[in-house]
């Protein structure tokens, strides 16, 4: 015989406001089944989860109903609740009385008829629930890093640090991502170089980690604790175990006029080349759509000069596999295209760069050594124009949001600049400076004040060029109401962060939410910012949000502590939410072992003392099964049934609506 | 005629069926089973035999006597291939006497039958009659539409027989008999009766081959085919989906494909 | 018809339709969540039961629903390519695709089974699309008014 | 024959009659039939829209009534302003294009071929405000980076130079009220234009076509301008790569002598 408890939620006014909450506990005590129904301001307090508690021990509650927030807010602290007082947590539900009405309706007559339908099926439910036990699968304690930029080296470090092994994946050729191509550091200015290659070597050199460059996921199986990764390793056509990182062969390479990605196309790479100095693993690798070998089969010069015959004309991708338990995803950002403003001379003019081109013409390492030349003619700009906000905050052409780390790192180039270049003026365009942060506000205005960037408040209209060369830039000065014109030698845009391309399909493959924007959606806004809706797989980085350094890295240490705590138990703890099949109603036409996206419905033999088969039916894999519950709609015969949704508990559901 | 009560013959005296299911010469056309090779003479088959002896393929009376064969036209040829593609009908276990018309096309296992069906039958497809009465419900109002259903369900008296008839309802354990939860009513009554017969309909979908047993065999003559067929011909327009033809393939409920359409999907 | 229904139904404004939504757990219920936390009003008349995945999904259930005196169902989940399950939603499209063919045949339309895609990041569609059904169904009235699929009053 | 809807406007009946005579001329050529609206009235362009809000949106609507009952589904505008007032915003059914969308759909009707005369002209294409700016308005092109005018500019044998005032304001309607202003902003489209290397400036709109070409006049004449700098209708140059007759296009009705542009002159 049931014996419900129902327990509504005030949540201070936030449900009392517009639920008439005492009504609702009224009714639920008139519910079948139903012993107690009480309401009080904070279930979820303390005193509010020892009333639970109490109930269940002296009303002997065979089941809970807590009227409150989300189940994705307080699920599992009421659970929890329920278990201290010996009830299996799996007998207590919720029904959602704040996100899906107190908060939506505004008229008490409707809000609290709602909420009493929504307890009466949550009650409805509950009388069926069975108890279930949470299902145990042991975990591979190694980690799968994706993204070896800040965000995953830092992740990566803090794992090995952890005793715990570690997979890093880089698709180019070298770790370091973009912040390896930063000159300096904002609000320190410290150079970024000498903060971050030390890193790099460690995470190369660390025994806990296993490098992974110029590699890709290539595909997923399994799950949180038991994920099998197939990695594909790109052909370098350099064997890594024989090239010293001589250099020979890249100084010898005919092939000379390749822009360089990592100087922004402003330097030059050869077709064999190692990205930058400082590459970590210092090998080159052949960029076969330039090498005339791998093209026409003509030249063959790297291979000659090699000393040690490291060359591989032959090589092939690689398709690697490897078991991790936890996945961390740091996939970066790149710049949005500013090609899409017309005003802005639509990607033609030469003199109007983005942020990473101006990073690399004021980095020591850089193309020009660290000197500001104007790539159109490599004259020193006497006028520089930065202007913010190019692709953020404007939702015709660019982005709806705030690109976060424009503000800070515009007022660092004009300081850099002015550094380099003292008679130069440089003249910033803003919307607004949101410089929030330990030391920001400061380091804006000494770039104001003490290194006399001229700061105007407004749009730039449009950049034309002359013929003199001098790029003439209009625009509004909206604090003092009236447009300026202003010649300037050099525009450096701060162009909006986007997600990298290519990072849907990651996300796709991991099973991980993106918002419209492409970036990746975290499990909740405040409370799990590191997770995501796919357990097992965190995030790290500007990939989840634009996000500058000392943030990215914050972020990969979460990330990184999650993992360790996830490798903290030799098994780990799942829902109990699988499928069961009824051997003896199962037809066995197989269907459910077509649909089951994890292969966890199987064939099943059953047989007699024999051993002889009697008759094949299908049957799920606790360890595979996620409970999605496709296997059981898919049964004509209602032969697959879903614990946890039950097709009595929802027969149930609907019958009390 | 004769070559098929020769070839029925021969399969029971070399012992390669244990059974051989076809239609007697009595009137109607009743299902006969030849246990002896003297039996076969005894077999027949034209245009009249309605009835999908493939459904016996289902019931645990034939399945205890496998291997058996079967008097089969192209619409049953097809509803054993559909069969072994479900694991309902094992390699080697079921022979098809294919017949069309008053012409014996030979015996062939599940593969061989879909390579006829492929090769004499690939554009099988419902009659333009039907597809016309289909139209034209559809072009009725939505209302009218369940008025037409009101009034033909309401004839139901849930006999099941369109089950009994249909080589595609094999299950041991039919969802209309499962009682906790109970999701149809049994009473022959309005709601129950749509949900009956709408859901046997949909189980069929991606797996009727048209036969029309289940609506010859219905005492009360209800439309059934309307439903079987509007589901074939979307199943076929949007999904290509041309059940029987394949032993191989994979059940049209229960795999997918990423640009299926969902222009209705909001 | 079915205006001519609604009209001579008595005092239509008072019709407050029943609508029965059955929604995924990670895309159209945290969907819903935001338009809560969004504080986003929509219409009241909706109830929503929770499955894990539209591929639980049985249509079934749909017809449950219609039974026990719902006049509209919805059935939502995430976007393609973004089922927390990989393909359950890709399961449940090509069900539906089938399905809603066969009850339109049999008078059940667009005015009463509703299909979308919300995924957890739109709380605004969510809320949109809600009073977007609730207003449709007004408009086509009680679907008790005549199917054979209704429970006999 | 194709036959589309024709609303000349007031200008193309006084200053802007070359654009007429060259519209027309093109069409014909093309073997497109324009049919004028029938008791057409101004669209209240320049001077409505800024006294009378109803005035403004009654005037266009009218004409657009007229062209919906006299059964035309395609009117031409060849006024750029005329064009922008049609089109405002309106939501009926008859579909508003202007001069570069109608020389687009000759040229893939196949005037291309027609146009045998290879101009060799280096060209500013000149949108002004009216065929840049209003994003439902001119749709299907940047206004912050047109290029409505390319196609058939290079169809026309020339080369459209990249150059800086392609949707910078000529002074518009102040022509007359405030035209010091007008001097200085025509001036500062010429001097671009010059500077690009232009032999001519290709536009469609009247407006800026008499801003350009009359004022250019005081331009010259106070030395504000180096020299004279022709001022083309698109139309009027496909009309001269057709081959058809200079003055058939309206070019000696232009107070910047342009006819030179043609080879061997005239």
């Amino acid at each position: 015989m049931a014996r419900i408890g129902v327990f509504i939620c005030h949540c201070g006014e936030n449900i009392g406001r517009t639920v008439d909450c005492a009504a609702v506990s009224a009714a639920a005590a008139k519910m079948p089944g139903v012993v107690v129904g009480v309401d009080y301001k904070y279930m979820c307090s303390d005193p509010g989860q020892q009333m639970i508690r109490k109930a269940i021990i002296e009303q002997k509650l065979t089941g809970v109903v807590v009227g409150a927030c989300s189940p994705r807010m307080h699920e599992r602290t009421f659970r929890a609740a329920a278990a201290e007082a010996g009830l299996n947590p799996y007998l207590l539900e919720m029904a959602n009385l704040r996100e899906h009405c107190s908060w939506v309706h505004s008229n008490q007559a409707e809000a609290t008829q709602k909420a009493i339908d929504l307890v009466r099926v949550m009650v409805a439910k509950v009388r069926r629930n069975r108890a279930l036990r949470p299902i145990r699968v042991p975990v591979e304690p190694t980690a799968l890093v994706v993204g070896g930029g800040i965000a995953g080296i830092q992740a990566a470090l803090d794992i090995a640090a952890g005793g715990k092994k570690v997979v890093l994946v880089e698709s180019g050729p070298s770790i370091g991502g973009h912040m390896a191509r930063l000159s300096e550091t904002f609000p320190t200015l410290d150079c970024s170089q000498c903060i971050l290659t030390p890193r790099m070597v460690e995470a190369a050199s660390h025994p806990n980690i296993t490098l992974m460059t110029y590699s890709e996921v290539a595909s997923v199986e399994g799950f949180v604790g038991n994920f099998t990764v197939t990695i594909r390793r790109k052909a370098r056509y350099v064997d890594p175990a024989k090239c010293t990182g001589c250099g020979d062969c890249f100084n010898k390479c005919p092939i000379k006029k390749i822009p360089n990605e990592f100087d922004a196309g402003l330097g030059q790479r050869r077709a064999i080349y190692v990205p930058f100095p400082q590459a970590v693993p210092n090998k080159p690798v052949i960029d076969a759509a330039h090498c005339t070998m791998l093209q026409k089969g003509k030249c063959g010069l790297c291979a000659k000069v090699c000393p040690r015959g490291a060359i591989d004309y032959q090589d092939q991708d690689r398709l690697e596999k490897v078991k991790v338990g936890a996945v961390v995803l740091a996939t970066g950002f790149q710049l949005w295209d500013h090609a899409a403003y017309g005003e802005y001379g639509g990607g033609r003019l030469r003199d109007v760069i983005d942020g990473f081109a101006f990073e690399r013409l004021a980095s020591a390492s850089g193309p020009t050594g660290g000197l500001i030349k104007r790539p159109s003619d490599g004259k020193e700009p006497q006028t520089v124009v930065f202007l913010q906000c190019c692709g953020s905050r404007d939702d015709k052409v660019g982005k709806k949001y705030c690109s976060k780390i424009c503000c800070m790192y515009t007022a660092k180039h004009a300081m850099l600049y002015r550094h380099k270049v003292y008679e130069g003026r440089a003249v910033v365009f803003y919307m607004d400076v949101r410089a929030a942060g330990k030391g920001y506000e400061e380091f804006v205005r000494r770039a104001i004040e003490a290194d006399g960037a001229e700061y105007v408040r407004g749009r730039v209209s449009r950049i034309t060029r002359r013929r003199d060369g001098k790029l003439v830039v209009r625009g509004a000065d909206t604090l003092a109401g009236r447009p300026v014109t202003i010649e300037a030698d050099l525009v450096v845009l701060a162009d909006a962060v986007v997600p990298r391309p290519g990072s849907e399909k990651l996300a796709q493959l991991f099973g991980v939410g993106y918002d419209q924007d492409g970036f990746y959606s975290e499990a909740h806004p405040k409370l799990r910012p590191v997770e995501t809706a796919a357990a097992g797989v965190f995030l790290a980085g500007a990939c989840q949000a634009p996000k500058d350094i000392p943030e990215t890295v914050s972020q990969a240490s979460a990330a990184a502590a999650k993992v360790l705590g996830l490798f903290a138990k030799p098994e780990l703890e799942r829902e109990p939410v699988i499928a069961r099949v009824n051997r003896t109603t199962c037809a066995h036409c197989r269907a459910c072992i077509s649909a089951c996206p994890y292969g966890a419905a199987k064939d099943f033999d059953i047989v007699d003392r024999a051993g002889k088969v009697l008759r094949a039916v299908a049957d799920v894999n606790e360890g595979l099964c996620q409970g999605c519950g496709t296997c059981a709609s898919v049964c004509r015969s209602h032969s697959v049934d879903l614990d946890g949704f039950t097709d009595e508990q929802i027969h149930a559901e609907l019958n009390a609506l | 005629m004769k070559a098929l009560r020769e070839a029925a013959e021969k399969l029971l005296r070399e012992k390669r069926v244990s059974l051989v299911i076809g239609y007697e010469g009595r009137k109607g056309r009743p299902a006969f089973f030849a246990a002896k090779p003297e039996d076969c003479g005894r077999l027949a088959y034209d245009a009249s035999c309605r009835q999908n002896l493939a459904a016996y393929l289902g019931k645990p009376e034939i399945r205890a006597r496998l291997p058996v064969a079967l008097v089969a036209p192209p619409a049953v040829l097809r509803s054993i291939v559909v069969m072994s593609a479900e694991s309902q009908v094992a390699p080697g276990q079921v022979l098809a006497l294919a017949v069309d018309g008053d012409s014996y096309l030979g015996t062939f296992d599940a593969a061989g039958a879909a390579e006829l069906l492929r090769a004499k039958y690939s554009t099988l497809a419902p009659e333009p009659a039907l597809l016309e009465r289909v139209q034209g419900l559809l072009q009725k109002s939505p209302a009218e539409r369940a008025a037409f259903w009101e009034a033909e369900f309401s004839k139901c008296t849930r006999c099941y027989a369109c089950r009994a008839a249909c080589p595609g309802c094999y299950c041991s354990r039919c969802i209309v008999e499962k009682n906790a939860p109970q999701w149809i009513s049994t009473a022959a009554l309005g709601h129950g009766n749509y949900t009956w017969n709408v859901m046997r309909a949909f189980h069929q979908s991606g797996r009727c081959t048209l036969c029309g047993a289940c609506e010859a065999a219905c005492p009360q003559g209800l439309p059934l085919m309307l439903l079987n067929a509007a589901l074939d011909r979307e199943a076929l327009e949007e999904f290509g989906s041309r059940p029987g033809y394949d032993p191989e393939a994979k059940p049209l409920i229960g795999s997918w494909s990423a640009d299926d359409d969902h222009s209705y999907m909001r | 018809m079915m205006k001519t229904e609604t009209s001579t139904a008595p005092a239509p404004a008072a019709f407050e339709p029943r609508i029965t939504a059955f929604v995924c757990n990670w895309c159209t219920y945290a969907g819903a969540d935001l338009a809560g936390t969004s504080r986003l009003q929509y219409a009241s008349n909706m109830r929503i039961i929770k499955l894990p995945c539209t591929g639980r999904i049985d249509p079934l259930f749909v017809l449950k629903a219609f039974e026990n005196g719902a006049d509209a169902v919805l059935v939502s989940g995430c976007h393609p390519g973004d089922c927390h399950y990989t393909s359950g939603n890709y399961h449940a499209r090509r069900r539906w695709t089938l399905f809603r063919k066969l009850l339109a045949l049999t008078g059940i339309g667009d005015d009463r089974l509703f299909f979308s895609w919300v995924s957890a990041a739109e709380g605004q569609k969510f809320a949109d699309l809600v009073n977007d059904v609730t207003a449709k169904v007004r408009k086509a009235g009680p679907f008790r008014a005549a199917h054979p699929g209704r429970r006999a009053s | 024959m194709k036959t589309l809807g024709y609303f000349p406007g007031c200008s193309l009946e006084g200053g802007g009659i070359e654009l007429d005579l060259s519209v027309r001329a093109i069409a014909k050529a093309a073997g497109v039939e324009l049919r004028e609206i029938e008791d057409w009235n101004c669209c209240g362009a320049s001077a409505a829209h800024s006294l009378n809000h109803f005035l403004a949106v009654a005037l266009p609507y009218r004409v657009l009534a007229l062209a919906e009952s006299q059964g035309l589904s395609e009117v031409l505008a060849p006024c750029a302003a005329c064009f922008s007032r049609l089109k405002g915003t309106y939501q009926g059914g008859v579909r508003i294009i202007n001069i570069n969308e109608f020389m687009a759909s000759l040229l893939e009707a196949g005037l291309a071929q027609k146009l045998t005369r290879r101009l060799g002209l280096k060209v500013a294409a000149y949108y002004g405000c009216l065929l840049s700016r209003g994003q439902d308005i001119v749709t299907g092109d940047d206004a912050e980076d047109p290029k409505g005018m390319e196609a058939a500019i290079r169809a026309a044998g020339c080369e459209a130079l990249p150059w800086n005032s392609a949707n910078e304001c000529c002074g518009g309607g102040f022509s007359m009220s405030k035209t010091g202003s007008v001097l200085d902003l025509s001036q500062a489209v010429l001097d671009e234009a010059r500077a690009a290397g232009a032999d001519a400036i290709v536009t469609g709109c009247p407006m800026c076509h008499s801003n350009l070409d009359m004022r250019q006049l005081e331009l010259v004449k106070r030395r504000r301008v180096p020299g004279a700098l022709p001022i083309l209708y698109l139309s009027e140059l496909l009309g001269l790569a057709a081959g058809l007759e200079p003055a058939a296009l309206g070019l000696d009705r232009h107070f910047i002598e342009s006819r030179g542009l043609v080879r061997g002159g005239v």
